[in-house]
């Protein structure tokens, strides 16, 4: 029932449950176990996709991570859409909803197939040679037409409906890959006590075992004893076994990135899952077991779907139970294709003969092929193959010694299956910085000296006979427990039979065929349709380095990341530059293994979990009056509070108006806030900031600047003597964290003799300001055991007492212009002191008022922000700060570097105020202050507005600007050029209210 | 120099593209040179390009430690623009872009410059300010750039979610440079060697330096490479993340230090992003490239480094940001993730000009965004070498200015990248 | 990421710690008496060496201390890590154990 | 008359509506009182004394006596807590047995808010975002440090071996708990 190319018995899938998914909106059954890929395999479908550029018909090539060929995308509607997934990946689900890719209107018929017709004019990088004129029609055509034939799958259209997790684990040996050698590496390791984690990408624990029909292990079949082993290794506490798991990454100090697939493979994933968990691992000790990848043959047309790999072909049969053909030629240089054939033809499949490029192939394995009766043909190539969506037939020729091909025959089949040997998997070691060896004889890297406390095991590191794979990996495991400070293993064997074992011999590059090698397609890069003759090509044109190799003709830039390519381009170019492949190296591996969703990077995070929302204990409050907020840095702080109607402007007007006339409240709670406590204070504060501290009194306040050891104005803000030894220091809602860096630097690298201890308190302390000439009104009720008048409780002074029943350090500090306090409570009574402080100032109509309004009192006064004013290139003269530095100080920092020649310059820039000559005329900030607004670009530049409101109270529109020379411009008229005008200004003194201080004192 | 051209390429189709000859030579180093350029990137190669082509200079090598464009040029997200602050900057970056426009015809090589426009996104209130401070420096300049709306974001790159309640940062404008965009990076190393070549220079690959030798009066004399020794009055430094090393050789300490900072792509799919976006404020750039992967810029490393690669925590922040920006790309996969080396100076801004050695130059300190100023790099570079003196566009980039305190400082001022 | 031995708390992941740029730059006792040339150097001049580089790190979502390492910029191997005002180790003797691989660097046992 | 002014925490709204997962549930601790300890040596023992708990000199460890903790947070800063509304008498024993020995003692008990979560999954819930070894060899009873999650600061203290007390500054609560409430999700079936 589940289609014509289902075995009728074996395989490891459940022939109980049957599954039915759609394949190009074709409806397919297959069985639960399957893959995608196998499940399609069993209906006789091959054909599984269009290569990238020539859109050829591609069919499945593999059974596992390396497949190049057979990409689609799978799921049910947008926000369940994955493009680019390997069928031979995709475990079969109900329901399951898959799609060809990257062919128009349809997989069997593509009209993109016209660029396979015209590939003599494509051959590697042609679009370096052309598409140049006329010049506009890159951007205009041929660009937009190469980008719609590239790509291979869509994108999703709508957002990711999906969740995902991410952990960070630990453990003191972590083994990737799960087959006979990982199984036992984890035996070993988890037997000595040490913390144990195993990871596979299969869905079940086995490797290559899950397709072994022969071998037996300590007298059992292999499936028994890896399910003997899973067991075992799952009876233990200190073990974490995870299985749909990739190690997709190595990283420095043995941190493995595993990427784990949680409900992708489920017809109704539960609701309460996230889809995939990111892991971040460190490892003590890292055993690497990741098996072997097998090469395919460099053959003319070995693209045409029934062409697969010789082992794939075998975990088809083995493992899912399906036929991938009827009758197959076997085209190798390896014993293993051999093991293929005789297990196929156990199968039923018939092999119409072996082409075993080696001139005298031996050994048990061949001597059993012929026993069994095929056909084998030694020293023959296949030099080409029929068919159009699927192979018909190959021809075989014997090869002479000088290449020539003899005795071409035509050989009828519907598979040709291909084996040039097996390719460690050592990515992974690569990606540690471990050093490649070659192995001549293997013809292949292997892992070579370790840069990481890692080691690897089995087939990953040139193994073959699976007696001697077992016995490294459980040898292994061993000694990375030992390495990471466990032992007491006790010595194992594993007794293998029934296996044949030979010496397996290889190939690289491309087969002799006889033919006219620059005219013949021989792919070695399937998916991205790199053929031997490309890569010729390069050579020719000087692309010497394989890395140019791999840049120009893109061989092993595919979603497959050359697993079945770079080792064949490699002994092309080898051949090609007459140099031995160790000379020629390798491209560079890097992560991930097989790729990663970024949505498994992004883990958790989105809205607001993206980053902290932190938000003031009043926000609640201004939440429910309807608010505006704004993000400052990770804050978020109420921007404004419109009434019903209002606009931001005639918010901003209205809550103005309210300071200067009556009283408003903010809260300022986000300013940073940093207790400096001990006897060196004083001291400790002279150095940090540009001012004098030693003689502030307690119970005084002070506005401090503080410079970077450049010189270049870091932060400011107002400072509480509390004490003797105590300051309460204030900073920038955005400097806060950064200051306190720079302090605790100083004070532990430079002087650790202070005896000065610092604590961060932004968070202790609600902070609410009450600012406007009826605010000592409105407070003085609410306060206890401070006396506020302003003999007592001067501007710039604090006092400790109670309000509304609480402790608080009430500032008497304005930074609006007007009387003003600001209410320090713990956090939690902000809320409460601010409602009752409210509920005081109703008499008085108090206003609640937001950063906005904030801005343009402070403008109006001419003080500056840190950040708008000054921009990192800002030193304290320039914004006319050169009263807060300590001339009489012999050091503090950044005070060298402000005494520089540069810095004394007089056309240096310079704060002012700009006033427009039309007052409702509103400059916008960051626009450019031009002497000659006729002048062309580019222009001579004089500064920028740095900042700009309309001011209500004066009914002029205000602005503060950096200006070069600009106090010696006062009383000049400058331009802003915007576009089709310029805007003149008069040039001003930057303190536009009250510049006697009259109302601040009050 | 073989003429490439669409006939050019059909016809020697027809010939089975045999008769195609090698794009540069691989010559033995000679015993001497007019010059030579140290570091085979873009910039090196555009230098050696435009000393033979515009100073007449023809006797002059590069040479090139691995393969060339195997530095940043070969791993960056090749982001070019020149909306910069700074008049000094925009002077620079715009001279580059300039040569961006006609440098394929030039060099008879498609180097696939898009001008795709690059949109740099503001999230909140300081960000606007400074864009628009950005907006109207450079309309002073004459370099195009100019603010958009969250509406017209979403119109020009309809990919991105530009609010809503269910975004942490919502989009609240942009400053687009139409003129900006992308350029095949391999191809501009590949295009400059080769009509470098064609002029006469000596690419020579597998060639390290090693030191640098100096005459009794402390003038460059010679260079050591580990293929021998190379006279040499005149010497190039254009070495990216190696700069610190190789001035030190001549004795030069330098305000660098040098970073690791990763890039990714995605697996390739059809056309689903139309132009570059950077965020800076959430640290996210992306384009879609020619073969239609997701190029994406990740950030540095916190320390130092030469391991041309980077933690994995730092993709992870990368992507988290992208995901945020681009909800619909979650599904898409991460197809490979490497690092390269970037020279950081304090200010940010590059040093190219004359050092305290004489014959010996520099340029360097481009940081994570110096693959947009590669023709005029090497431009000025050339100009440098041959006259001995910088030209004003480069003069305000001395070596000096730290000395001073007169930085250059792009970072400071807008915390900006790439 | 990197695991970064702390002197106080052990090895902790990096994601806890600021980098703190080259160690041992101290701050002149008397700057004023230095002149543009060698205060331009303080503040800017880093070796930025390929191999064991003396760095400041702080364990800032830690213990809040700040402290030194020594690390190798090439394989980013974290050789030695000792408190502010500790002397410089022996940075010839560090290298010879960096040549004997990844455990010897790890001390086999003491990142334990 | 003026009314005193009532509390509210930082999670008020939101412990209300965790929904109940017994692996790894997840609760607030009600307001406590806090102090940052820092100083020289010579002032460490009179402190614990007169604060009532010996400060811990052992990196990461926390020391508890009758309802006081006190939680070494570097080798001169200790958080120290106790009840709610003791601050002040706490203050004034301890300022007075330290006179004139180098120290600093800052209030900080709105600071923090402190959550706790409890469940044979509260260290998984708590790697979401924690890049710690919480197994109980490295991260045993009476552990406690600064470390991270996600993208905030917290304190992380293991109180039993399922039970972990993390301390919050106040403006990051809410998401701290929202990035546990998500991490938990999964193990609510
Ligand atoms: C991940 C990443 C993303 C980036 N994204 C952008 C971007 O979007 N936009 C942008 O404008 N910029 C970007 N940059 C920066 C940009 O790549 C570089 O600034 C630029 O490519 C530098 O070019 P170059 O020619 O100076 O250096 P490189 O290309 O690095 O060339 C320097 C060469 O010098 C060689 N060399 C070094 N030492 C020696 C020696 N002793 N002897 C001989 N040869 C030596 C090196 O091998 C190298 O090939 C990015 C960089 C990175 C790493
Ligand atoms: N088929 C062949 O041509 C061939 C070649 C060599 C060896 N062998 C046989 O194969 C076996 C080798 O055993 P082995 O244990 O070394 O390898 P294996 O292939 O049996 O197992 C490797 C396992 O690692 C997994 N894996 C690979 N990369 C991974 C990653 N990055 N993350 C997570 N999992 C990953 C694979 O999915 C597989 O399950 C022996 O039986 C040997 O005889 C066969
Ligand atoms: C713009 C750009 C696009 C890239 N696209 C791909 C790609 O499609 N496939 C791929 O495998 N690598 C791609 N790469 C990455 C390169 O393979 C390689 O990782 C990078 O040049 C750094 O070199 P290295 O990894 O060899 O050190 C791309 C690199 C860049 C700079
Ligand atoms: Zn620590």
């Amino acid at each position: 029932m589940s289609g014509a190319y289902r075995l009728p018995s074996g395989g490891r899938i459940n022939r109980q449950k049957p599954i039915s998914f759609t394949f190009d909106g074709k409806k397919y059954q297959g069985f639960e176990g399957d893959t995608l890929a196998s499940a399609l395999i069993a209906n006789g479908v091959l054909l599984a996709g269009r290569s990238f550029k020539y859109h050829r018909p591609r069919g499945i090539l593999s059974a596992g991570a390396d497949e190049p060929n057979a990409l689609v995308g799978v799921g049910r509607d947008q926000a369940h859409y994955t493009p680019n997934v390997r069928m031979t990946m995709q475990e079969l689900y109900d329901g399951l909803v898959a799609e060809s890719q990257n062919r128009w209107p349809s997989l069997m018929f593509d009209v993109g197939a016209i660029n396979d017709m015209l590939s003599p004019f494509f051959p590697a990088g042609f679009y370096y040679k052309t598409f140049m004129w006329p010049r506009k029609a890159w951007d205009a055509f041929y660009e937009p037409k190469i980008r719609s034939m590239a790509g291979l799958g869509k994108a999703p259209t709508e957002a990711d409906a999906d969740r995902y997790s991410q952990r960070y684990a630990h453990c003191d040996v972590l083994v990737i890959g799960g087959g006979p050698a990982g199984l036992a590496a984890a035996l070993a390791a988890a037997e000595s006590g040490a913390r144990v984690m195993l990871a596979d990408d299969q869905p079940e624990f086995g490797g290559s075992l899950l397709a072994e029909t022969e071998a037996t292990i300590d007298g059992k079949s292999a499936i028994d004893w890896v399910a003997e082993m899973v067991a075992a290794l799952k009876a233990r506490a200190n073990v974490t076994l995870l299985s749909r798991t990739q190690a997709f990454g190595y990283y420095p100090h043995n941190s493995i990135g595993l990427s784990e697939r949680l409900t992708d493979h489920l017809a109704n994933p539960p609701a309460h899952l996230p889809r995939e968990r990111f892991w971040t691992v460190h490892a003590g000790e890292v055993v690497i077991a990741a098996g072997s990848l097998e090469r395919p043959m460099v053959f003319p047309e070995n693209d045409r779907p029934g062409v697969m790999l010789a082992d794939s072909a075998r975990i088809y049969v083995n493992r899912y139970g399906v036929k991938p053909g009827k009758r197959a030629v076997v085209f190798t240089a390896h014993d293993g294709a051999y093991r293929a054939a005789l297990d196929l033809k156990k199968a039923g499949i018939e092999i119409a003969a072996i082409a075993d490029l080696r001139h005298h192939p031996e050994g048990p394995l061949v001597e059993a092929a012929k026993a069994a009766g095929i056909d084998v043909l030694p020293g023959t190539s296949v030099t080409g193959t029929a068919g159009r969506l699927r192979v018909k037939s190959a021809t075989l020729a014997r090869i002479g010694a000088d290449g020539s091909a003899m005795d071409e025959r035509q050989v009828e089949c519907d598979l040709v299956l291909m084996s040039g040997g097996i390719t460690p998997s050592v990515h992974l070691f690569s990606q540690s910085k471990g050093k490649l060896r070659f192995d001549e004889h293997l013809k292949a890297y292997v892992p070579g000296r370790p840069a990481e406390r890692e080691r690897s095991a089995g087939a990953c590191r040139g193994l073959y006979a699976l007696s001697a794979v077992i016995a490294d990996g459980f040898a292994q495991g061993e000694g990375a427990a030992k390495s990471a400070g466990f032992g007491g293993v006790t010595a194992r064997t594993f007794a293998v039979a029934g296996t044949l074992e030979s010496d397996p011999g290889s190939f690289l590059g491309a087969a002799p065929h006889g033919r006219d090698a620059s005219r013949v397609k021989a792919f070695v890069d399937f998916q991205n349709d790199v053929t031997a003759k490309d890569i010729r090509l390069a050579t020719r044109e000087g692309f010497r380095s394989i890395e140019h190799v791999k840049r120009y003709t893109t061989t092993g830039m595919a979603t497959d990341q050359g697993k079945t390519s770079n080792m064949n381009a490699l002994g092309i170019v080898s051949e090609a530059l007459e140099r031995d492949i160790p000379e020629i190296g390798l491209t560079t591996f890097r992560p991930p293994y097989t790729p990663v969703s970024f949505g498994a990077f992004a883990g958790a995070s989105r809205g607001d979990l993206f980053d902290p929302v932190r938000t003031t204990p009043i926000h609640g409050w201004a939440a429910e009056q309807g608010a505006a907020f704004e993000d400052v840095g990770i804050w978020k702080r109420a921007h404004y509070f419109p009434k019903a109607g209002e606009d931001m402007h005639a918010a901003v007007e209205r809550e103005c108006k309210a300071v200067r006339d009556s009283v408003g409240i903010f809260d300022a709670s986000t300013l940073g806030k940093i207790e400096v406590v001990g006897k060196d204070a004083a001291t400790f504060m002279n150095r940090i900031y540009t001012n004098a501290w030693t003689k502030l009194e307690p119970g005084r306040l002070r506005y401090g600047v503080m410079l970077r050891e450049d010189g270049f104005v870091m932060d400011d803000g107002v400072v509480g003597r509390m004490a003797d030894d105590r300051f309460h220091v204030t900073t920038t809602t955005g400097g806060a964290p950064r200051v306190l860096a720079h302090m605790e630097d100083y004070l532990q690298t430079e002087w650790a003799d202070l005896e000065v201890w610092l604590t961060s308190t932004t968070e202790e302390w609600a902070v609410i300001a009450v600012q406007g000439p009826n605010a000592r009104k409105v407070i003085e009720p609410l306060v206890e055991g401070i006396d506020l008048s302003p003999e007592a409780m001067p501007h710039m002074s604090v006092a400790v007492g109670k309000i509304c029943g609480v402790p608080t350090r009430l500032f008497r500090v304005s930074f609006t212009g007007e009387l003003g306090f600001e209410i320090n409570v713990p956090a939690d009574y902000g809320r409460a002191v601010w409602e009752a402080v409210f509920a005081a100032g109703k008499a008085y109509d108090i206003t609640p008022y937001g950063t906005e309004t904030m801005h343009v009192l402070r403008a109006e006064k001419g003080y500056i922000i840190v950040g708008q004013e000054t921009d990192g290139t800002a030193v304290p003269d320039d914004v006319g700060l050169g009263w807060a530095v300590g001339k009489a100080k012999k050091d503090f920092v950044g005070k060298r570097s402000i005494v520089r020649d540069e810095f004394q310059k007089p056309d240096r820039k310079q704060m002012v105020g700009l006033l427009t000559d039309v007052p409702a005329e509103v400059l916008e900030e960051g626009a450019q202050i031009v002497a000659d607004p006729k002048q062309p670009a580019p222009m001579t530049v004089l500064g920028q507005v740095t900042s700009s409101y309309m001011s209500s109270v004066l009914g002029h529109s205000i602005a503060l600007a950096m200006v070069k020379g600009g106090r010696a411009r006062l009383g000049e008229t400058l331009y802003v050029p915007m576009p089709g005008r310029a805007i003149p200004v008069k040039v001003v003194e930057p303190i536009f209210f009250d510049k006697e201080g009259v109302r601040l004192n009050g | 120099m073989q003429k490439f051209s669409g006939f050019g390429l059909i016809a020697r189709a027809f010939g089975a593209h045999k008769s195609w000859q090698a794009q540069w030579r691989d010559p033995e180093p000679k015993q001497s040179y007019d010059a030579v350029i140290v570091g085979g990137g873009g910039h090196g190669l555009g230098a050696a390009y435009y000393l033979a082509k515009e100073h007449g200079m023809r006797n002059i090598a590069v040479l090139e430690k691995g393969w060339i464009g195997g530095g940043n040029t070969g791993r960056n997200t090749t982001i070019i623009r020149s909306n910069y602050l700074f008049d000094e900057s925009a002077a620079l970056y715009d001279h580059a872009v300039k040569l961006w426009e006609g440098l394929s015809q030039d060099l008879n090589y498609n180097t696939m410059f898009s001008q795709r426009g690059v949109l740099m996104l503001a999230h909140n209130i300081h960000d606007i300010q400074s864009f628009k401070r950005h907006v109207h420096a450079n309309r002073a300049n004459g370099v195009d750039n100019e603010w958009l709306t969250p509406e017209e974001v979403k119109e020009f790159c309809p990919a991105i979610n530009v609010g809503g309640k269910d975004m942490r940062y919502p989009i609240l404008g942009g400053a687009l440079q139409r003129r900006g965009g992308t350029a095949r990076h391999d191809a501009v190393a590949w295009g400059f060697a080769r009509a470098a070549d064609a002029l006469g220079v000596d690419i020579i690959q597998n060639c390290e330096v090693t030191a640098i030798r100096r005459d009794a009066s402390g003038a460059v004399e010679a260079v050591e490479t580990t293929r021998g020794t190379i006279k040499t009055k005149k010497v190039g430094v254009s070495a990216a993340g190696h700069t610190s090393m190789v001035l030190d050789m001549a004795g030069v300490r330098m305000p660098l230090e040098s970073y690791p900072l990763q890039a990714l792509v995605s697996e390739p799919v059809k056309p689903a992003f139309n132009c570059v976006v950077m965020s800076n404020t959430i640290h996210a750039y992306i384009s879609q490239s020619d073969k239609g992967e997701m190029v994406i810029g990740a950030g540095t490393d916190a320390y130092t480094s030469y391991s041309q690669r980077g933690a994995l925590h730092i993709a992870t922040h990368t992507l988290d940001a992208i995901c945020e920006l681009v909800p619909m790309f979650r599904r898409l996969r991460m197809l490979r993730m490497w690092g390269g080396i970037v020279d950081v100076t304090p200010d940010r801004s590059p040093i190219l000009g004359k050092t305290p050695v004489k014959g010996l130059y520099v340029n360097c300190g481009w940081g994570t965004g110096g693959f947009k100023a590669t023709p005029g790099a090497g431009n000025l570079l050339a100009w440098t070498i041959a006259k001995d003196e910088p030209h004003p566009i480069n003069a305000p980039f001395t070596l000096e200015r730290f000395r001073e305190g007169r930085l250059i400082d792009e970072a400071a001022a807008a915390a900006v990248a790439h | 990421m990197l695991v970064i031995p702390c002197p106080y708390c052990g090895p902790r992941p990096e994601l806890e710690f600021r980098y703190g740029g080259e160690a041992h730059i101290a701050r002149p006792e008397d700057p004023s008496t230095l002149d543009d040339e060698a205060w331009g150097a303080f503040l800017y001049l880093r070796s930025n060496p390929k191999g064991l580089h003396a760095e400041r790190w702080r364990h800032i979502h830690g213990c809040a201390r700040y402290f030194n390492v020594v690390r190798d910029t090439i394989s980013d191997t974290i050789l030695a890590s000792y408190k502010v005002g500790e002397a410089k180790p022996d940075m010839d003797a560090l290298a010879r154990i960096l040549a004997g691989g990844p455990r010897a660097a790890a001390g086999e046992e003491k990142s334990k | 008359m003026v009314e005193t002014a009532i509390r509210t925490g930082a999670l008020d709204a939101l412990s209300a509506r965790a929904p109940a997962i017994a692996a790894a549930s997840l609760r607030t601790c009600p307001p406590a009182s806090r102090f940052n300890f820092r100083g020289r040596p010579e002032a460490f023992g009179p402190a614990g004394e007169a604060f009532g708990v010996a400060l811990p000199q052992t990196a990461c460890r926390a020391a508890s006596e009758s309802g006081r903790h006190a939680l070494w947070l570097g080798p001169d800063e200790w958080l120290l807590i106790a009840g709610d509304g003791e601050a002040a008498e706490i203050a004034a024993k301890m300022e007075s047995a330290l006179a004139g020995l180098p120290h600093s003692l800052v209030e900080v008990s709105h600071r923090n808010t402190a959550l706790e979560i409890e469940g044979s999954h509260a260290a998984d819930v708590i790697n979401s975002g924690c890049p710690l070894d919480l197994s109980a060899k490295a991260f045993p009873v009476g552990m406690c440090t600064r470390t991270i999650f996600h993208k905030a600061e917290i304190v992380l203290w293991r109180i039993a071996e399922n039970r972990f007390r993390l301390e919050v500054w106040r403006s990051f609560a809410a998401y701290v708990w929202a990035q546990l409430e998500e991490a938990r999700r999964e193990y609510g079936a």
